[in-house]
């Protein structure tokens, strides 16, 4: 959780994961005078992505809360009502649950409860914090447990580009949208096609990408988990395997047209999926897939996920219970077979 | 004035502005009472889809506590729903239709009895959670607050909500950030069959109000001029950027917890609470108040219980005869359009 | 929410659900003097589950709650880490997001955590009270985030029986059960197999039962949901459809021999899921079933769900939201075709 | 007594038994502080898996408020969790091979620094989710309530942990049900960069107290006579059926949020934040004023570090020579199993 370099326009192209909120924060706070951020720590940087936030737009703008995760939702729903767009960054994703009714009975039910009068343009952040000795109070990836509740949209960005242009998406949108954000991926610089350095580089909601091309099977990797894909897919195509590799990006609503279009191509599927495995993004995806696909499929529906088990601290353990490359080529052998 | 033992009127009354302050005073009462009277009707009629909480009894809380806001200002409230909107200005018609659960419903027939909301009226929803939209006025606070609109947010919740922990973390948050809220509690001494001794740890709930740096009053919630005060100087308090407040009016539930629910242990003594209407009716003492201070007579006072039965009784027809909402309506409003499209 | 008659023995081959709930209770109290039962409005009875157990068990086992679901909860948990076993009623299943924190930071993973030191025999009680009116705030059937949460158990009973049986066995379980009851079956009297007189009628948490044997379809149904699929496998048997209709009964852990077992004989499923259908319950059960029995599927497995949308408050529109005998039948022709 | 300047010893620290207390409260004093201190050479030394949380500083806090308490009575606490269970009386080894993950941990390695438990002692565990952790201990005083145990829970908190929701709801319950609880808050003035002022709407946590209609004080912190006795009584009033107590003990974190920590941009003044170990160190507090007092010599107390400092190095070496766990445990301890089996 060290701080990262300020914000430097030059390396625009070689974007931070951190930098990149940093610049979609204040950019969006700079187009819109509505747009405000609060959150633990901000003020200090703890996290590292509000360098220089209260310096540009001031303590009215920019709110260090309390400890109080329901509270802080709720107030961001409350002050979304009354005209505000603010930003919740909660940290860590393991400090949502806190905060849960608030996400269901409030920010996510409010606008239909009362026929559309209330709009809710909230965006909340929190780190998925796993793989780093952290144990099983900061280690959560609960993003499956909100894809349960309607009215929510849900990102998981994977590189810096579509962290940058998804979060300034979600800043715009008029919706709940909750940002999960990797901490595997804080080190990665970004990747991807070039980010333009205008200020309106937009990834919408619920568009997924391809990141690399194939016809023998399709891997969706959420997360780290389209890097581990990419590689297993590297791996694979050595031993003459044509994997195309396909990062939802968005949850909700998830880019059913491109992977299901994937998956009738290539008769095959495999879901990376850094959450636990029961009730997890990949068992939608994998449902999804053989109610929609079902005439294409040509082997079983494979998944790589985080075992249903906690998350020990002592490392000897904690490797062992998320999806690997190893993890991933096996379970393309087993839906290929 | 024709005998001694009639009163000045209470400066608040006085004149003719006083004259049309207790007149609202009174008609908002008024609205509350009959058209949740006109509930029951509809409920014992089997017209309502689903059980309701009424407010009877409660008059004097809420329209003292929303007399003393602006439309403009902000609001929340809960399960008990009828009587906030009620009070802060909103329509009957639109009110009733929504509890009938049909397209002209304020909330398109999606809410229902406990979650109503008008926007138009600063009415920002009512939660079916108990205690659950204690934050959303806090945040509405925030937002007049960052944006300097002189607005102020009123906060309802029962004695039962203030065992909730989103009071504690709301309340905290407005006192360290001086936000302009209101925190209403309406204490009727019941949540459901729970006394509010066994509840809550203190007597009062306002003794909470020192924790969080913000002042805190207890006023009697059958006397719609002493909570109208009380509020008063708590909104203006949060107006002029000072911060939040707790006020807490003791009041009494009239009725069962919710029409359609039936409470298989008495819990409280039914000859007692019969004996609330004689005793203790908000509207009965303020109309006794006012006649005997002068400021409007008993004719006045009947004509403008029949102006509001009225505006009942067309409301009530308005909701019947309107259509139900369209199929289609069940999965609309789950999103807003998106302002990025692929 | 109207009282039930008094617990009567001589009616117990009949037992209603809330009698079912009212006698698991009773015996399991009487059984053992660590159980304590707190909840809302019990002294009153408002649910109608706890007729008698204040007179029976006296005020320090019996407890009326302050509304404080995460305080409840989390009292709970540290009641069990510290010798008793508490059962808590939350009535209804849309209260259970205040106490999301201490459902999966203590009582979920204090076992875990602490190395095995802590023991949590925790129950908690919540009502499906949906297709009643009573609009979203009211009416969420939230399972699927709880499936999500390793380290918790999950019951649906469905009959009266089921719900004597799968309660006293979750009473007796030294680990946290949530059991859900769908609140559309409480004026259903018991069925099934007729209920010994004895106090040792349990049934196992983990074990499914097969409602309807048959041999062209496996129709998998959750609560409400399972008589549905009976509805409609009647339907279609008058086609010369046979259709197996399990009851899963508990979700966590699921019985996936009986599910996969029966999906291996008749190659085709459908599920039939009161919850949202993204990530729900059938969800997982769908994947599971690709995943493991793709060689025996046939056909698509369909999902009937409620659809991702909240819960109107208007009768004209509720009921259009949740799963049917006529979607289930759909569905199986679905799965068929 | 050799001078004008030396005090009598305060009465808890007369004769035999005073001097045994006295001995005791230096010795979990200094337990703490070796412990973290070699903690911080094992995280130097890159051999710790994760950050830590240290409680330097806040000896005299934790150890008075433990020693309160009986090894019976129950206790949960927070991320800073190695003081809690060491000034409970757990044994330093285990809790070392549990901070370096290791199979011979208190908790087998898979809780870790944030989350030692030891329940031998009647740690019930520490919470990483800041707050998460009152109810667990307030339900622990319901068990002892029910059961008749005369048992006591002891809960932990801080500053931060004071704006959550289920301090209230705590608080709340067990001031309804009279529950043996002492809510003890370790106020060190931050929750990581966020002062106290800044999170709390009121100076004291203690002011809260009274809200819950219970007794609350507020105490120096760095004394651990003075946190002693407050805790004492809170924890006599408990055993009594009284009910609960809050005491609020201010005091002073000495290092960095967390090692492993880097806050960006500084949030206090570290020269004084340096002072503090010439000014406020509780443990050379404590050691000048037995010296003065005469209830132990420096020699003795000397002895007496030398002793912990042993015992500190032993439990490294125990750490380090312990394996790690199989890696079956990963998926083990996730439920417990079922009494009724099909
Ligand atoms: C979170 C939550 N828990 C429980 C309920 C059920 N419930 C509805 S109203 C009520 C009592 C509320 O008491 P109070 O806040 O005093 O309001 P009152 O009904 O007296 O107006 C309860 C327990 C609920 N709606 N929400
Ligand atoms: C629910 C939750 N929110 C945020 C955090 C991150 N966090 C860890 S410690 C801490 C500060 C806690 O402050 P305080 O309660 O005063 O304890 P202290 O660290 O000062 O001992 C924060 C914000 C957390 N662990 N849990
Ligand atoms: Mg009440
Ligand atoms: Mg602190």
């Amino acid at each position: 959780m060290s701080a990262p370099p300020a914000r430097n326009p030059t390396r625009a192209r070689q974007l931070g994961f951190l930098q990149a909120i940093n610049r979609a924060q204040h950019e969006e706070m700079t187009r819109d005078g509505s747009v405000v951020l609060m959150g633990q720590d901000l003020r200090a940087n703890v996290f590292g992505a509000a360098a220089g936030a209260l310096d540009a737009f001031g303590p009215a703008r920019v709110r260090d809360l309390p400890l109080a995760e329901a509270g802080s939702v709720g107030v961001a729903a409350g002050a979304a009502m009354a005209g505000l767009r603010p930003i919740v960054d909660l940290t860590v994703a393991s400090f949502v649950f806190g905060a849960m009714d608030q996400f269901v009975s409030q920010l996510a039910k409010a606008r239909y409860m009362f026929g559309g009068q209330a709009t809710l343009p909230v965006v909340v952040r929190a780190a998925l914090y796993y793989q780093g000795g952290t144990a099983g109070h900061h280690a959560d990836r609960p993003y499956p447990m909100f894809m349960n509740v309607p009215g929510l949209k849900i990102i998981v960005p994977s590189t810096a580009p579509d962290l940058l242009g998804l979060l300034k998406s979600a800043i715009r949108d008029d919706n709940p949208v909750l940002c999960f954000e990797d901490a595997n991926l804080w080190g990665r610089k970004g990747r991807g096609p070039a980010i333009p350095d205008d200020v309106e580089h937009l990834v919408p909601l619920g568009s997924a990408a391809i990141r690399r091309p194939g016809t023998d099977v399709t891997i969706v990797g959420i997360g780290l988990g389209s890097y581990l894909a990419l590689e297993a897919a590297e791996e694979l195509a050595a031993e003459g395997v044509s994997a195309e590799v396909i990062d939802p990006r968005t949850l909700v609503p998830m880019d059913w047209p491109t992977i299901l279009g994937s998956v009738g191509r290539t008769g095959r599927c495999v879901v990376v999926d850094p959450a636990n495995r029961t009730c997890s993004a990949a068992s939608e995806i994998a449902a999804r897939v053989v109610e929609d696909c079902f005439g294409a499929l040509r082997g079983p529906v494979a998944r790589v996920t985080t075992d249903d088990t906690h998350v020990p601290f002592s490392p000897a353990l904690e490797k062992q219970i998320y999806p690997t490359q190893a993890k991933v080529v096996a379970a393309v052998r087993r839906a290929l077979a | 004035m024709t005998d001694g033992t009639a009163a000045d009127p209470p400066p608040e009354l006085a004149g003719a502005e006083g004259t049309a302050l207790a007149r609202e005073m009174m008609r908002r009462m008024q609205r509350v009472r009959l058209f949740e009277e006109a509930t029951i009707a509809l409920f014992g009629a089997g017209e309502l889809p689903a059980m309701v909480h009424l407010s009877i009894g409660q008059e004097a809380a809420v329209v003292g506590a929303c007399l003393a806001t602006r439309t403009s200002d902000f609001m929340t409230g809960n399960h008990r729903s009828h009587g906030h909107p009620i009070a802060k200005g909103a329509r009957l018609d639109a009110l009733m239709a929504e509890l009938l659960g049909k397209a002209t419903g304020v909330c398109g027939g999606k809410g229902g009895s406990m979650h109503l909301a008008d926007f138009s009226v600063g009415s920002l929803g009512e939660s079916g959670i108990v205690g659950s939209a204690i934050p959303v006025a806090t945040g509405a606070g925030l937002a007049a607050q960052v944006r300097g609109s002189g607005q102020v947010a009123l906060c309802f919740f029962g004695d039962g909500a203030a065992s909730e922990g989103v009071l504690h973390e709301s309340m905290n948050i407005a006192g360290v950030w001086d936000l302009p809220v209101v925190y209403f509690c309406e204490n009727n001494g019941y949540a459901v069959s729970l006394t509010a001794q066994e509840s809550l740890s203190v007597p009062d709930v306002a003794m909470r109000a020192a924790g969080y740096g913000m002042p805190g009053v207890t006023v009697d919630g059958q006397d719609v001029l002493a909570v109208f005060r009380a509020s008063r100087d708590a909104v203006e308090r949060a107006r002029s950027g000072a911060g939040p407040s707790l006020v807490e009016a003791k009041t009494y539930r009239f009725h069962e917890h919710a029409y359609g629910l039936v409470v298989p242990q008495p819990y409280r003594d039914q000859a007692v609470v019969d004996s609330w209407f004689d005793t203790v009716d908000p509207i009965t003492l303020f109309h006794d108040r006012l006649v005997a201070s002068g400021v409007l007579t008993a004719d006045e006072l009947g004509a403008l219980r029949d102006e509001v039965a009225a505006e009942v009784e067309d409301a009530v027809a308005f909701a019947r005869r309107s259509p139900y909402p369209p199929p289609e309506a069940a999965w609309t409003d789950v999103y807003a359009p998106s302002a990025v499209t692929a």
